[in-house]
């Protein structure tokens, strides 16, 4: 019982970890930026279905407008930043994490600035409140619509990836951007693209940490150093891989915590990981390379 | 198709090719020669506009390009073959060719096809990883992929480098019956002078970045010329 | 301060490389490479497979195949690059199972396909490095006092003592892929394994890089991986052939380029070999100086 | 090679001068600062300990270490741990363990009860654990953004042991009121004068050993590493060595710093190690220049000074700064401030000829993600 | 070895027996009309939340003293710092209020850790703090004023209270440092005493949003109530995940004793109404004083913002100061803290009287619940001040705490 209790814990644990991972799996996994504002752009998302909620007042209607409004800001914010700074930082992947972090504080004290220091509350609809009973489990009604969230992101983007033209392009331009445009591809406009998604999956993601948590300034500090090591224990650019890690991260988090404490479950966590890496550097999936060639 | 005045470029504040003129007719292969370090990748790197021109123009097909965007170019017909075996690592062969042929629609998969026919080993590799080919089959790839967009100017930069030489002959014959036919006109840099020069309407020599001889290919004296004016 | 317009033309200076390798010829004559039942496989794939292969001292050996033969996955193998079964032993030392640097101390030296060289440090940084895996840690410790004697002897061997102050990253390509024999003849290498070493250059430069592999080869043992029939023509004492990951054959230069299973996967078809097409190289007389 | 000549080698004199100018204005610090504003810049001092040796492992080595603080914590940590002892004397138990522990002190502290044994573990555990940690990393090839990643979960690791230990760390609280410092009152103004010159001349040091490091061959094989780690082992040398090497030097001077922090802050918190100090670490390195010498002490002097100051005026404020200080730097300007004068001097010889110009930008990332091969 | 590299700048040894006290020489200038004081909140960092809001109200008690004549005839000049949330800070800056600006007191501080952080600072150089938040106790410094309740004046009660209300279990939760590790070795104690039992006790780190397993073992337990000492953040991620899993105030309460009125917002009404807390002041306590006080203040900052204990605790202490500071007529520290005793004040929470022992004050302790506006009701009272008692020496129970 309290077993199945744990694994439905794990799992919508890494639901929400998946849902920060995805878009860090396209910016940092694909094109190799690692954006610290990522969480910012969460943050933004938040904010969002804050703001919605104020102007629509039904919690329901606003959360359903909430999610792809908050993958626009996200997305938009994003856009932003990369044709500012980042599109002149593509050689140089490391510089982009003090960057981003330099923007991740500024969005952090403009959301203070804007929206107060203190945290500010969105109403979850009715038809989320309370759990769902399963024998004598109760399944929160949240937990059970962000993991579909999650599940629904996932798909969408392995299929924009897989089934479309811009996944080959995106990932053409991250290995050679001379070559690419040489070939034809438009390496600004991908990048764009690639980042509003990315961005934009971090909107989506914020809108949904409404459900669970609070809504600050710092929303986005709580997650992002998880978040970058989904995408690392994952295998950097592998969605199958950053699904996996999300849901073992989660389940690692969840029965660490059971049987110890949060606090230790969170070291034993980040300790299992440096030793995973130990064992597979590249992450769980890895793409090979011919070293030098 | 090409025309080149007074091109000057070169990589930061350092100009490493100084005032060059160079045309490349329709349906014509012109050549570029000469020794290690004289500017030939420097100067084709700023034909595709992958280095910024900081004098001169450089004209295709009588429109001025020299501002244009590398993807620009290509779509206007260029394609670029550049030196090294390049090539998008971590896609698979087949999507190496298909991420260039997604912009041509049914003529990207119809040209793929006839690239394929020009290089039958790269059928069986397609579901590679390119990064894993090894250096022939990744120049392979590149040609192949350079072909798909159905390029009227083709720019090459030691193109059968690192290819098995029955192959190479293949690669040669192929341009010539192309440029032959009128529909595909050629800029090569080559180090091999026996092809450079045989198959070449005109052809250049570059020292320091600058042209230091033309001349024409094809007939008898050309391979000498070249190398007299190599040897300078 | 350099700039390109003064650039010098490089040249091999085979005087140098006298110097440099001359000092005491006996200390290699024992050495050869012995390659027994060699096999790499990639996730079910066989890249190399049963593939024996002796090369001794003095014998400058080419290895050529179509592409895809699976030469340098062997180069990989013998260097530590890639996993591979059977046994690949060097003078007296199993080489297989060793890690890349343990290798290469064991006198293994190699050049990559694509050049490869610090981009960011000298000519001169460059060499120096590769004289000084065997220096002890307080050497390292210490500042560079004045260049040591192989690197000069490098320096000119490759014709790269004008540009020695200039950083790798600038050389044109074939620059590159002698800074990088220079920096295996610093390094003291007994085994040289070249990929590809003259790709890129010119016929007058592929003529004297010849000379100095020759050179080199005259004492220490030479792998040299090349499509160029006419250079290999030019140099090789003896060529092996592979072909799908095996070895397809071996022998002298004009044994292999009259086998027929050699012309139908590799050459090409005789017809063309008759002098008819000079659009090969094989037939490029024309281009000998 | 005589010293004269030496002398005048213009890298050289102009280093030595540079050097002499910073060690003659730490010198003279003391007699025109107030004793809060001495303390001020003794605890600037600890920070850029911190910076020279980022400097050396990130601007030189292309270690992007995002886990400094770890190493800071853990020099802070034994130093104040021993504090805590010697104030409570032979025997004795520190104050905090009697309110919130067992009022036992855990064995793992007892060896820090010895000043001589202290100051060796205090040089010896960062060390160890960063050769540990590095070898078992390096080994394994991983780097470029993994490293930068794990390095910052280290650190958020770090921090939240720390604060899970409450009985024996002080957890949040961290570890503070100290009274003496190896037996001289810290209470005492001329002591605490001792203790700045102590900072000035640990730091002066460590500037003269980084200098070293980088102009000596191993500089140049760190720098080989960065660009193509690969290439180096073909050569013989086991690149992983190199950068432990790199790594653990940076790791004992972060210690360094924070080992003199304890007693000139008079604290150590969580707060002092976790993922955001240790970033902040980054920031004075960044900004003074991470490929140079004296860039990350003065840039991490220099940003430590101004969050003080700025900080007093306008709370909010700084952060605006801070954060733009960072993207407009590192974004516009990667060779950071001190490259800022060489560009200005460029342009003004810039019609000059033969000028070999900006290849080799030292701020340029080598170590890209490793899936990013140019095949 | 540390005096040659220190050149000749060696001071006295500890056991030197060189008398240390006397070298911090106070430089707080009284001379001319008006005085220095030193508020020192987080206006950066995570806490800027919180600290802001007692920030605000330091600035309106400082506001209205001045309307009305200052102290001692003196205007009160401000001089505020910024704690960045971080206890290395406090304590450089509390230096720096101190020696730099030689302010005769200094007003703030939050989290335990900042006030252990400023505590030997403000010793070495004898120098006057007023705390004003709730704390763990177990602490009494000659030079700092607690103003906020110690636990037997929050803690107790709400356990007092429980007990009155037939609870036999208890589940505790709490953040992941001092205080809550304090105050649950406090319940644990009280329990085993009156015959609780506790059935569970769980820590999250400081911004933990995860409570998914926490509350999946709140729930499984099934204790009579839940004692909340979580912290900030996180108790938005409580409160949301208990309603989700579809449990409430009704089915089993929750007790805390950090939600104030400023964090019920940040929560949702909708997800704690009808909780409890244990504080001693609410915005609702209805008293002239605190009419005034609510309305001083929402005119100075706004409709919108509430009140909270803390905040009107650090109104308090800034009275209480200048109560003192009048009793002493001298703003010396000294003079200051041997006037302290007995000094009593009519502040928002009621009437409150500085205990010179223990520098704490004697407060009321007030049970709430959480209502649908928002805003908390109190419950419960303990109708009197309660003497502070920081070491809980006046329990028997509570013997082996110390
Ligand atoms: N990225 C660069 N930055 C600065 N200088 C460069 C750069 N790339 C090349 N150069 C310089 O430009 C000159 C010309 O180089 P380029 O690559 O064009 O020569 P090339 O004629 O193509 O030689 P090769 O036959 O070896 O390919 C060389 O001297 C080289 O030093
Ligand atoms: N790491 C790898 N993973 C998978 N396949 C590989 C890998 N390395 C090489 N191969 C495959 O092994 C075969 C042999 O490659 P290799 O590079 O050795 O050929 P080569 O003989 O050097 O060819 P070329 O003359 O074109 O350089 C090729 O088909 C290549 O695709
Ligand atoms: N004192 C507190 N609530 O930390
Ligand atoms: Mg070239
Ligand atoms: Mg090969």
């Amino acid at each position: 019982m309290d077993i199945i209790a744990q694994l439905f814990a794990g799992l919508s644990l890494g639901s929400v970890l998946l849902l920060a991972a995805l878009g860090l799996s396209l910016t940092f996994g694909q094109m190799g930026v690692i954006n610290m504002a990522h969480g910012e752009f969460m943050m933004a998302g938040a904010y969002t279905a804050f703001v919605v909620q104020g102007v629509v007042g039904d919690a329901g209607v606003s959360l359903l407008l909430a999610l792809p409004l908050g993958f626009v800001v996200g997305g938009l914010l994003g856009l932003l930043l990369e044709a500012t700074l980042i599109h002149r930082m593509y050689r140089r992947p490391l510089d982009t994490l003090l960057v981003t972090w330099g923007v991740a504080l500024v969005l952090q004290q403009v959301a203070r600035d804007v929206f107060g220091a203190p945290n500010v509350d969105v109403r979850a609809p009715a038809w989320l409140s309370g759990a769902v009973q399963i024998g004598g489990l109760a399944l929160p009604r949240t937990r059970l619509f962000i993991l579909t969230l999650a599940i629904v992101c996932v798909v969408a983007l392995a299929l924009a990836l897989r089934a479309t033209p811009l996944g080959r392009r995106i990932r053409a331009v991250v290995q050679n951007r001379d070559l690419a445009e040489a070939s034809g591809i438009s390496s600004r406009a991908t990048d764009r693209v690639t980042f509003f998604i990315g961005s934009g999956l971090a909107g989506v993601a914020g809108v949904a940490l409404t459900l669970l948590g609070s809504i600050g300034p710092t929303l986005g500090t709580n997650y992002i150093v998880d978040a970058f090591l989904v995408v690392v224990a994952g295998g950097i650019g592998q969605i199958k891989g950053t699904v996996i890690a999300a849901t073992a991260l989660g389940l690692m988090q969840s029965f660490f915590e059971y049987s110890t404490t949060a606090s230790v479950a969170k070291v034993l966590v980040f300790v299992t990981i440096v030793a995973f890496l130990q064992l597979r550097p590249q992450g769980l999936v890895s793409v090979r390379t011919r070293s030098l060639a | 198709m090409l025309e080149l005045s007074g091109v000057t470029t070169g990589y930061g504040r350092t100009m490493v090719v100084h005032d060059v003129d160079l045309t490349v007719p329709d349906g014509a292969l012109t050549a570029v020669l000469g020794h290690n370090g004289a500017g030939k990748t420097t100067l084709l790197r700023a034909v595709l506009g992958l280095l910024p021109v900081r004098g001169g123009t450089v004209r295709l097909a009588g429109e001025d390009v020299t501002a244009l965007a590398p993807h620009k170019r290509v779509r206007r017909g260029i394609a670029y073959v550049p030196q090294g075996q390049q090539s998008f690592g971590q896609l698979s062969a087949r999507e190496n060719l298909q991420v260039v042929a997604d912009a041509h629609g049914r003529a990207g998969r119809r040209r793929t096809d006839e690239a394929l026919d020009l290089f039958p080993a790269l059928r069986e590799l397609l579901g590679r990883q390119a990064g894993l080919l090894s250096g022939g089959q990744r120049q392979q790839l590149a040609i192949a992929r350079a072909l798909v967009t159905g390029p009227r100017l083709l720019v090459l930069d030691e193109p059968v480098e690192g290819i098995q030489p029955n192959v190479v002959t293949e690669i040669y014959d192929a341009i010539s019956t192309l440029t032959a036919a009128g529909s595909l006109s050629v800029l090569l840099v080559e180090q091999h002078i026996g092809y450079a020069v045989e198959h070449a309407a005109e052809f250049a020599v570059l020292t320091s970045g600058r042209v230091a001889h033309r001349g024409q290919g094809g007939g008898e004296g050309a391979s000498a010329d070249a190398r007299k004016a190599l040897a300078l | 301060m350099f700039s390109t317009q003064e650039q010098p033309q490089t040249e091999i200076d085979l005087a140098a490389a006298e110097a440099l390798l001359g000092t005491d010829a006996d200390r290699f004559r024992h050495d050869y490479l012995e390659v027994r039942g060699l096999r790499v496989e990639f996730d079910g794939f066989v890249a190399v497979r049963d593939v024996d292969l002796t090369v001794t001292q003095g014998d400058l050996r080419f290895l050529v195949g179509p592409n895809g033969a699976g030469k340098t996955t062997l180069i990989d193998a013998v260097t530590g690059l890639v996993r591979a079964t059977g046994s690949v032993s060097f003078g007296r030392t199993e080489l297989l199972g060793r890690s890349t640097h343990r290798i290469a101390r064991a006198g293994v030296g190699r050049t990559f396909q694509t050049a490869s060289v610090f981009e960011e440090l000298t000519v001169l940084q460059n060499l120096d490095i590769a004289a000084g895996a065997r220096r002890r840690p307080l050497t390292l410790l210490r500042r560079r006092q004045d260049t040591p004697e192989a690197v000069e002897r490098a320096l000119e061997t490759v014709g790269l003592t004008a540009l020695r102050d200039v950083p790798a990253g600038v050389l044109a390509h074939g620059q590159k892929q002698w800074l990088e024999i220079g920096m295996l003849l610093v390094q003291d290498a007994h085994l040289l394994l070249l990929d590809e070493p003259v790709a890129g250059m010119t016929q007058a430069e592929r003529e004297e890089t010849g000379a100095l592999l020759r050179r080199i080869g005259s004492q220490r043992v030479v792998v040299v991986v090349e499509h160029d029939m006419e250079f290999l023509r030019s140099f090789a004492d003896s060529v092996t052939v592979m072909h799908q990951g095996r070895v397809l054959a071996e022998g002298t230069v004009n044994e292999v380029q009259n086998d027929p299973a050699v012309v139908e996967v590799y050459l090409g078809a005789p017809a063309a070999e008759s002098g008819a097409a000079p659009a090969k190289p094989a037939t490029t007389e024309g281009d000998l100086p | 090679m005589n010293v004269f000549t030496a002398l005048l080698r213009p890298g050289r004199a102009r280093t030595l001068a540079a050097f002499g100018l910073a060690a003659a204005v730490l010198l003279l610090a003391p007699m025109v600062l107030s004793p809060f504003r001495l303390d001020l810049l003794a605890k600037f001092l600890c920070l850029a300990m911190v910076a020279v040796g980022i400097g050396l492992a990130w601007g030189r080595g292309g270690l992007l270490t995002l886990g400094q603080g770890v190493y800071f914590g853990l020099g802070a940590y034994l130093m104040a741990m021993h504090l805590k002892l010697a104030d409570a004397g032979p025997g004795g138990v520190p104050d905090f363990m009697l309110l919130y522990g067992t009022g036992q002190v855990p064995g793992w502290w007892e060896p820090l009860r010895s000043p001589v044994s202290a100051i060796v573990l205090i040089l010896l555990v960062p060390a160890g654990l960063a050769a540990l940690l590095g070898w078992a990393v390096f080994t394994r090839r991983v780097r470029g953004a993994y490293f930068a990643i794990l390095s910052q979960a280290l650190a958020a690791a770090f921090a939240i042991l720390l604060i899970g230990q409450q009985q024996t760390t002080g957890g949040t609280n961290g570890l503070n009121g100290f009274r003496a410092f190896f037996g001289y009152d810290l209470a005492d103004p001329l002591n605490k004068q001792m203790l700045y010159l102590i900072a000035a001349g640990a730091l002066l040091v460590m500037v003269a050993v980084v200098r070293q490091l980088s102009v000596s061959r191993f500089g140049e094989l760190l720098v080989a590493v960065r660009d193509q780690e690969d290439r180096v082992r073909f050569l013989g040398y086991d690149p992983a060595a190199v950068k432990v090497v790199a790594y653990a030097v940076a790791a004992v001077m972060a210690a360094v710093g924070g080992a003199l922090f304890v007693p000139i802050a008079g604290i150590v918190s969580p707060a002092d190690v976790g993922v955001v100090p240790s970033i902040g670490f980054l920031i004075g390195v960044a900004i003074g220049g991470r490929a140079t010498l004296l860039g990350p002490v003065l840039g991490s002097i220099a940003v430590s000074w101004a969050q003080t100051s700025i900080s007093e005026q306008f709370p909010s404020g700084w952060i605006y700064f801070q954060g733009a200080l960072f993207i407009l730097v590192i974004a516009f300007l990667p060779g950071g401030l001190a490259s800022f004068a060489g560009k200005l001097r460029r342009r003004r010889a810039a019609a000059a000829p033969g000028d070999a110009g900006a290849s080799g930008d030292a701020a340029r990332d080598h170590e890209l993600v490793p899936e990013r091969s140019p095949a | 070895v540390l005096c040659v590299v220190g050149l000749s700048a060696c001071g006295a040894r500890v056991d030197g027996g060189s008398d240390t006290s006397a070298s911090a020489e106070s430089c707080v200038d009284t001379s001319g009309d008006t005085v220095k004081i030193g508020f020192l909140n987080s206006l950066s960092g995570t806490m800027a939340i919180s600290e802001q809001t007692v920030h605000d109200s330091l600035q309106l008690a400082a506001k209205e003293i001045n309307a009305d004549g200052g102290v001692l005839g003196k205007e009160l000049e401000i001089v505020s710092e910024d704690g960045q949330s971080e206890p290395t800070v406090f304590a450089e800056k509390a230096s720096k209020l101190i020696t730099s600006d030689c302010v005769a007191a200094v007003f703030g501080g939050w989290t335990s850790a900042s006030r252990k952080a400023m505590l030997p600072v403000f010793e070495s150089q004898d120098s006057l703090l007023f705390y004003p938040v709730q704390y763990e106790g177990l602490e009494s410094s000659p030079n700092i004023f607690y103003t906020g309740a110690t636990t037997n004046q929050q803690i107790v009660p709400a356990l007092d209270y429980l007990v009155e209300q037939g609870a036999k279990s208890l589940f505790l939760v709490g953040s992941d440092y001092v205080f809550p590790r304090t105050a649950n070795k406090i319940i644990n104690a009280y329990a085993e005493a009156h015959g609780i039992e506790i059935v569970g006790e769980e820590y999250a780190p400081l911004g933990h949003t995860d409570f998914s397993t926490i509350v999946n073992k709140v729930r499984s337990a099934d204790a009579d109530a839940v004692f909340n000492t979580l912290n900030g953040d996180s108790n938005v991620a409580f409160f949301k995940e208990y309603n989700n899993a579809g449990m409430s105030a009704d089915d089993m309460p929750v007790v805390s004793v950090s939600i104030a009125e400023e964090e019920v917002g940040g929560i949702g009404v909708e997800n704690i109404e009808g909780q409890l807390t244990a504080w001693n002041y609410y915005q609702t306590v209805d008293s002239p004083e605190n009419t005034a006080f609510v309305e001083a203040f929402k005119a100075e900052y706004g409709e919108d913002r509430p009140t909270s204990d803390p905040m009107e605790a650090a109104y308090t202490s800034l009275y209480l100061w200048k109560a003192m500071v009048e009793k002493a007529d001298s703003f010396a520290v000294d003079d200051v803290v041997a006037a302290a005793d007995g000094i009593t004040y009519d502040a928002p929470e009621g009437k409150v009287v500085v205990n010179g022992e223990n520098h704490h004050i004697a407060k009321t302790a007030l049970i709430g619940k959480i209502g649908a506006d928002g805003l908390i009701h109190t419950e419960w009272s303990s109708e009197e001040p309660i003497e502070p008692d920081p070491y809980l020496e006046g329990y028997d129970w509570a013997d082996g705490l110390s």
